[in-house]
């Protein structure tokens, strides 16, 4: 027994679309038992009407005509679940949007609202009652990266009492905020104000911290995701070590030195920096004398504490999550090869922003006195270059790293604070100081701080009489301009970080041209992954500031608690399903599924059949083009719903069929 | 042998004779045959056809493309400016069918115009295999540091040309390398040079030549390598005149590429030209 | 004769069954056979009326382990099992035999009389005194054969490789095609189809339509066609199984030369065929690990992607 | 009735398109009222047989409209779409279908007036698509 309802929508619909009439069509249909014109079918009144209908008169599924489905379908689905009746027993016809308001002759719009009317009966009569699916889910969430995103999104989830594992390559947590100096436009320090957050981390109950480890591989589903976590050899127990730092005084092996972004040195076995989280030493074998032939054991020897072990091996763990977030943040972009005229890397006084933090930082390899690499002298012109590697159609980088205008701003600001008679220039296309008290920090750098700033591109740096010459194009005042600069940092652009686009795929979601990993949904779903249970958290979605990436790693963990809090998790029915008697075992659907959600299966006969996932399957249908025999078909848009649509749109066909096809 | 239809333009005929000498005796160590194209005509770069407007710029390269025709291997130009205008003649011919019909028009007969245009550089590296010329070079340029400065037209616009890095072209490097020169990264081998300003505003050709030769000398570079005519008689004619502006000493030779591969391969600094250049006190090491 | 059945035996040792060719003495011709024991394969055989595609027999001995007399068109529906994993690579072992092209058994029949011996031999295909050049009476699909050496082969029986000589097709049938308009051309599926019986073989005869028993083109579910033998639902039928082999069929003209009423279905697949090989540079049954494109594609490879 | 209205089914997805096509009734924008759309979750569920189908069925034209490439909702199933129906707007010739009755296009949720212009552009191909061609 099928009810339809037309709505009148005010006007909207009825002055042009005659309801009545389309009403009166309706109810000549087959299997409908009531069709009625309300004047606002999504009002309470008119809901009470369609409620009192399907008790009345023991309405087994229901047609709504009125607006846009993407507008008031969830609200006719609660209307329908009120009166007892299953939410997916609805179908809805768009006669608004789709009819009255691109149509003039009511004529014309009613008999397409009659055909419309006639598809959605033929369809609601195939139409069967659906349930979301329940799945239990593992309450342990991964997070994969240690920067300030991870740090955030873990600290929490972890709040909320979910237990959460964070992954970690490198040896320390911290990430690029831990090598900033200070922070735009506060101007507090960087390290101060995460470093508490770093140890928070280390001494959660809720939080287990893997260091120097990477995710092997990803299997399973939202939910159940079982996860290989591969822990490198550091030759250090991590158990044992006290921090003490012995070993990195006196092992004889040089090396570089990673945190300080290339300058200055560190050693083979060394502690990252001096605030790491975890204080653990790690050797690094490629640069260590022992690994290369040597028979140096000086570090085991010294080492008051037992915790080297020269036969310590990689391990790789396995652990079953429920959900997933991926805070993999970003790198600087490397500009040497796509910047010649920018000297392709031979100048040491040119040198990138990042390094730059590293001259300012206290915690640095100068000190936290700004020396120029090339001769350790201070320089006293500093000429900062932007969009190195941004907004460059020229080197094939479009993008906006977004946070360029305003660290670069800032680094000017330091300059002059650890320089007071120093000059920093900038070389600027924008700026773009859009975030909270951001501008008025950029006005201050010109105002009280005196940098120059210079709207243009720099076009070449050379050498001149023991300088830098910077040579650019003031766009404003039209002229070109030279700079003999004792100094020149390039604000390099970001990229995701190295390795992202691999993790990508072992987690199944996309990533943008420019490689950062996709949202769902640029504006609603900003931190979900096109797969479920996948999160993103700051920076590896694309460029962010801090405080940016804090909210979005905060919205990250947020959803995790959503989805794991309830122990269940809910899928949307609207999904493929696999008629196991139908199945040829053929998989081809399993090969076209974007999400991986079919799997292989075996009936007791031993015979292979296609098993879909319910909770992973987003409902997109393409497995069920695919499926020869028709076993695999999408609830909600099954072929026998689309073919029984299509027949009945176009019926009646006397009249005007032009073309005969068979 | 390959042979090639050879373009010498006005330059390689008036004002850069010893390109045209020094070109000539190094195609013919090589076995690079030239075959001076017949009753060829201004390659279109003169202000004349700009200011005339019309097709005049298109028609007189078109013209040369279509002698050239299919004879040879190829249609080369020495001088940067007429490869340029060779070059960009082709591409237009290629893209526009109503161009080429008026072009054919013009000439009375459809055009000819995808004979493979060259310039020198890309010639050379063609035809000269780098072993075979470290093998003959007799060790002049051992020791000497040379600037290779590309100029504006050889190299752009990249999309026309299709030729080398155009923000870094390194195209002339592995030849020079391989005569025995030393190459340091020299950061103004594209940088203007003032062009054809040396006419109406000569102070803007003595300020960008000028900027060349001055981070040329901070290179460390003895000399400085060009193939365009019009580079060389704004780095080299004029380094008096720069002189006298600016008060500096310059003496910074400036040789055609073909003068230096020559001087690698024992030719004397009289049968190249050398002597005729305006700083002609030769490269030390010479 | 001798290099096959010694093949075979030897292929016999390590698998269940060698699908092959035996002399049936009813029809004068070669008629499949499964081989299960050294004595029957005796009397294998391989000469132009070995027109069968066995590997249509494949998949449902897919839990066996099988050996296979295949010519080079066979391979390649072998090919294309393996890589849509219908079928398992050590599971079969192919014996590739040299194929001198096969012939159109019902033209011999036409020329000789049914059920009489009909032997080949030097290019002639002769019967008690008769005979007529075997090019005269060759399959279609082997004028300007692409396939003369098999893609996948275990063993090799004879000298692989060289195509029989025979030019391409004349027209006929597809030169009246290809000058119809729209309209004729609908009218020209509807004449054909109106001779369609529903009796499925074009189907059964395919080696790649491997759903069988749940084969959409009968099934009423979801009722892509309706079951009645009428032109309009029978064309739709064949479209649904032409539409499942879009990157599949390896043109192997089976389902045609099992049409009892003749209906020209390759007209269709060799178009469908040329269609997918001129957009994707794809041909189904190249490879062992190949995917037809309709499953598979490289977003960053994907021509679409740079039009964007 | 002069002449008999012009019936194109439209397959549209649910996130680019059809949202493309609410926004273009959203901004009024009048549209020939022959187009029958049938929404589909994703161009990728398109199964060329739907399109044959609403031939037989007896539609003058069919089109299906998707997002972008890059935009899919399910990352690759406008990708899946154009392949199998670019194959068959080629097969149509063969099957004695104009092409010129069959379109594969993309709108995006924000595109009502490409959508309208879509509709316009294709109604008016396809009403003067000759089959005696």
């Amino acid at each position: 027994m099928i009810g339809f309802f037309i709505c009148q929508c005010g006007t909207n619909i009825s002055a042009t679309v005659d309801t009545g009439k389309v009403a009166a069509a309706a109810a000549a249909m087959r299997g409908v038992a009531v069709a009625e014109s309300i004047q606002y079918t999504c009002s309470d009144p008119g809901q009470a009407t369609i409620a009192e209908a399907i008790r009345g008169k023991r309405l087994d599924r229901v047609v709504i005509a009125a607006c846009s489905p993407r507008m008031h379908e969830a609200t006719f689905r609660r209307a329908l679940e009120r009166a007892g009746l299953n939410p997916f027993m609805l179908e809805m016809v768009n006669i608004r949007e789709q009819c009255s308001w691109i149509h003039s002759d009511a004529s014309e719009a009613t008999r397409k609202a009659t055909d419309l009317a006639r598809k959605a009966v033929a369809r609601v009569r195939h139409h069967t009652p659906l349930l979301a699916r329940k799945t239990a889910a593992v309450r342990r969430a991964l997070v994969i990266g240690g920067g300030i995103a991870g740090i955030q999104a873990a600290l929490d989830i972890a709040a909320a009492g979910i237990p959460v594992t964070m992954v970690e390559r490198s040896p320390s947590i911290g990430g690029n905020m831990a090598r900033l100096d200070k922070t735009f436009p506060t101007l507090d320090c960087s390290s101060c104000i995460l470093a508490p957050l770093m140890v928070e981390v280390k001494q959660h109950e809720n939080i287990e911290l893997l260091v120097n480890s990477e995710v092997d591989d990803v299997h399973g589903y939202a939910g159940n995701f079982e996860v290989d976590i591969r822990r490198k050899s550091t030759c250090v127990d991590e158990e044992k070590c006290t921090g003490c730092m012995i070993c990195q005084d006196k092992c004889p092996a040089r090396a570089p030195d990673d945190f300080n972004a290339g300058l200055g040195s560190s050693k083979a076995i060394s502690i990252a920096f001096p605030q790491a989280v975890p204080l653990i030493a790690s050797l690094r074998k490629e640069h260590c004398r022992r690994f290369n032939g040597n028979k140096c054991r000086l570090c085991q020897k010294l080492c008051p504490a037992g915790a080297i072990d020269y036969g310590q091996e990689e391990a790789v763990l396995r652990r079953s999550f429920g959900a997933i977030v991926a805070a993999t943040g970003y790198d600087h972009y490397d500009w040497k090869a796509s910047y010649p005229t920018y000297g392709m890397g031979m100048y040491p006084d040119v040198v990138t922003s990042l390094q730059y933090e590293r001259l300012l930082s206290a915690s640095g390899p100068t000190g936290g006195r700004i020396r120029r690499p090339s001769d350790g002298a201070e320089p006293r012109q500093v000429v900062f270059v932007s969009c190195v590697g941004s907004r460059d159609e020229s080197v094939g980088r479009p993008q906006c790293c977004s946070v360029g205008c305003m660290y670069t701003a800032k680094q000017a600001v330091l300059t002059r604070e650890h320089i007071p008679d120093s000059q920093a220039y900038v070389f600027y296309m924008d700026m773009r100081a859009g975030g909270k008290d951001y501008e008025e920090f950029a006005r201050r750098a010109q105002t009280r701080y005196g940098t120059l700033f210079i709207r243009g591109r720099v076009g070449k740096i050379f050498p001149r009489r023991g300088k830098l010459v910077v040579m650019g194009t003031d766009t404003l005042a039209g002229d070109q301009v030279e700079i003999e600069a004792d100094l020149v940092v390039l604000a390099t652009g970001l990229d995701a970080s190295a390795g992202a686009g691999e993790l990508a795929r072992k987690l199944n979601i996309a990533c943008d041209r420019n490689g950062f990993m996709t949202e769902e949904h640029p504006k609603l779903r900003p931190v979900e992954a096109a797969s479920a249970g996948v999160f993103l958290a700051g920076a590896c979605q694309g460029p962010k500031d801090i405080p940016a990436t804090v909210a979005h790693a905060g919205a990250a963990a947020a959803k995790v608690i959503g989805m794991l809090a309830r122990g269940e998790l809910e899928a949307s029915p609207m999904v493929a399903a696999v008629t196991e008697s139908r199945c040829a075992g053929c998989f081809k659907c399993r090969g076209v599924c974007p999400f991986g959600a079919v799997e292989k299966a075996r009936l007791p006969d031993g015979r292979p059949v296609a098993r879909v996932i319910g909770s992973v399957c987003r409902g997109c249908g393409i497995c069920n083009v695919a499926c020869p025999p028709g076993a695999i078909s999408l609830n909600g848009f099954t072929d026998k719903e689309l073919i029984a649509e299509i027949v009945e749109v176009l019926k009646p066909d006397v009249g005007y069929r032009t073309l005969d096809f068979g | 042998m390959s042979v090639y239809s050879y373009f010498p333009g006005c330059s390689l005929k008036s004002g850069a004779t010893e390109y045209d000498r020094s070109f000539r005796l190094v195609a013919d160590c090589f076995g690079i045959g030239l075959d001076e194209l017949e009753d060829w005509n201004c390659c279109g770069a003169s202000p004349a056809p700009h200011h005339w407007g019309g097709d005049l710029g298109i028609l007189l390269p078109a013209r040369n493309l279509h002698i050239a025709g299919a004879s040879h291997d190829g249609i080369v130009a020495p001088c940067a400016g007429c490869f340029n205008r060779l070059k960009y003649a082709q591409h237009e011919l290629s893209r526009n069918d109503d161009l080429r019909r008026r072009t054919g028009q013009a000439l009375g007969q459809p055009v000819h115009y995808q004979t493979d245009v060259l310039n020198l550089v890309q010639l050379l590296n063609r035809e000269i295999d780098p072993e075979d010329l470290a093998r003959r070079a007799r060790g002049r340029l051992s020791g000497m540091t040379l600037g290779t400065y590309y100029g504006c037209v050889l190299v752009r616009p990249p999309q026309i040309v299709r030729y080398d890095d155009p923000a870094n072209p390194v195209k002339m490097e592995p030849l020079l390398k391989a005569a025995g020169a030393t190459i340091p990264y020299f950061p103004f081998k594209t940088e203007c040079c003032g062009s054809y300003m040396g006419l109406a505003r000569k102070e803007i050709v003595l300020r960008a030549s000028r900027r060349i030769i001055e981070v040329a000398l901070e290179c460390g570079v003895d000399a400085l390598v060009t193939v365009c005519p019009l580079c060389y008689q704004n780095l080299d004619l004029r380094q008096r005149q720069i002189n006298d502006v600016y008060g500096t000493d310059y003496h910074l030779p400036v040789l055609y590429l073909t003068q230096a591969l020559g001087l690698a391969l024992g030719f004397s600094p009289e049968e190249l030209g050398i002597e005729a250049h305006a700083v002609n006190r030769p490269p030390s090491a010479l | 004769m001798e290099d096959l059945i010694s093949a075979i035996k030897k292929v016999l040792e390590q698998v269940d069954v060698v699908l092959g060719w035996a002399r049936s003495e009813a029809a004068g011709v070669a008629a499949p056979a499964f081989f299960h024991t050294p004595a029957e394969a005796e009397g294998a055989i391989f000469d132009s009326t070995c027109v069968h595609n066995l590997a249509v027999h494949l998949p449902r001995l897919a839990d066996k382990k099988a050996g296979i007399v295949a010519k080079g068109c066979d391979a390649r529906s072998i090919a294309q099992l393996i890589a849509e994993g219908i079928i398992k690579r050590e599971r079969v072992t192919v014996i590739g035999v040299a194929c001198p092209g096969v012939i159109d058994v019902k033209k011999a029949w036409r020329c000789f009389g049914f059920g009489k011996r009909v032997s080949d031999s030097g290019g002639q295909v002769a019967m008690e005194g008769k005979t007529v050049k075997r090019e005269e009476i060759l399959l279609r699909k082997c004028r300007g054969c692409r396939e003369a050496g098999p893609v996948i082969r275990d063993v090799t029986v004879g000298e692989v490789g060289k195509a029989p000589a025979a030019p391409a097709d004349p027209a006929g049938i597809r030169k009246r095609f290809a000058a119809m308009s729209f309209a004729e051309r609908r009218q020209f599926w509807q004449d054909q189809f109106s001779r369609c019986i529903r009796c499925y073989a074009c189907r059964e005869a395919c080696p790649l339509c491997f759903c069988r028993d749940v084969c959409t083109m009968q099934a009423h579910e979801p009722g892509w066609s309706g079951g009645a033998t009428n032109s309009s639902q029978s064309w739709m039928a064949q479209l649904v199984r032409i539409s499942h082999m879009a990157g599949r069929c390896t043109g192997c003209e089976e389902c045609e030369r099992a049409c009892p009423v003749g209906i020209p279905l390759m007209l269709l697949l060799e178009e469908q065929n040329a269609v997918v090989e001129e957009l994707f540079g794809y041909r189904a049954g190249s490879g062992t690990e190949a995917k037809t494109p309709f499953l598979t594609f490289d977003v960053n490879n994907d021509s679409w992607e740079q039009e964007r | 009735m002069t002449e008999p209205t012009t019936r194109i089914i439209g397959f549209l997805c649910n996130w680019c398109s059809y949202a493309g096509a609410d926004m273009a009734g959203m901004s009024r924008m009048r549209q020939p009222a022959g187009v029958r759309i049938i929404r589909v979750p994703c161009s990728g569920r398109v199964d060329p047989l739907l399109v044959l189908r609403a031939f037989q069925e007896g539609a003058d034209g069919v089109l299906v409209s998707g997002c972008h490439p890059g935009d899919c909702h399910y990352g690759s199933g406008n990708y899946f779409a154009r392949r199998r129906l670019e194959l068959l707007k080629r097969m149509l010739p063969a099957l004695g279908i104009n092409p010129e009755r069959f379109h594969y296009t993309r709108v995006s949720a924000t595109e009502g007036a490409r959508w309208a212009e879509v509709v316009s552009a294709i109604t008016e191909r396809v009403k003067n698509a000759n089959d005696n061609d």
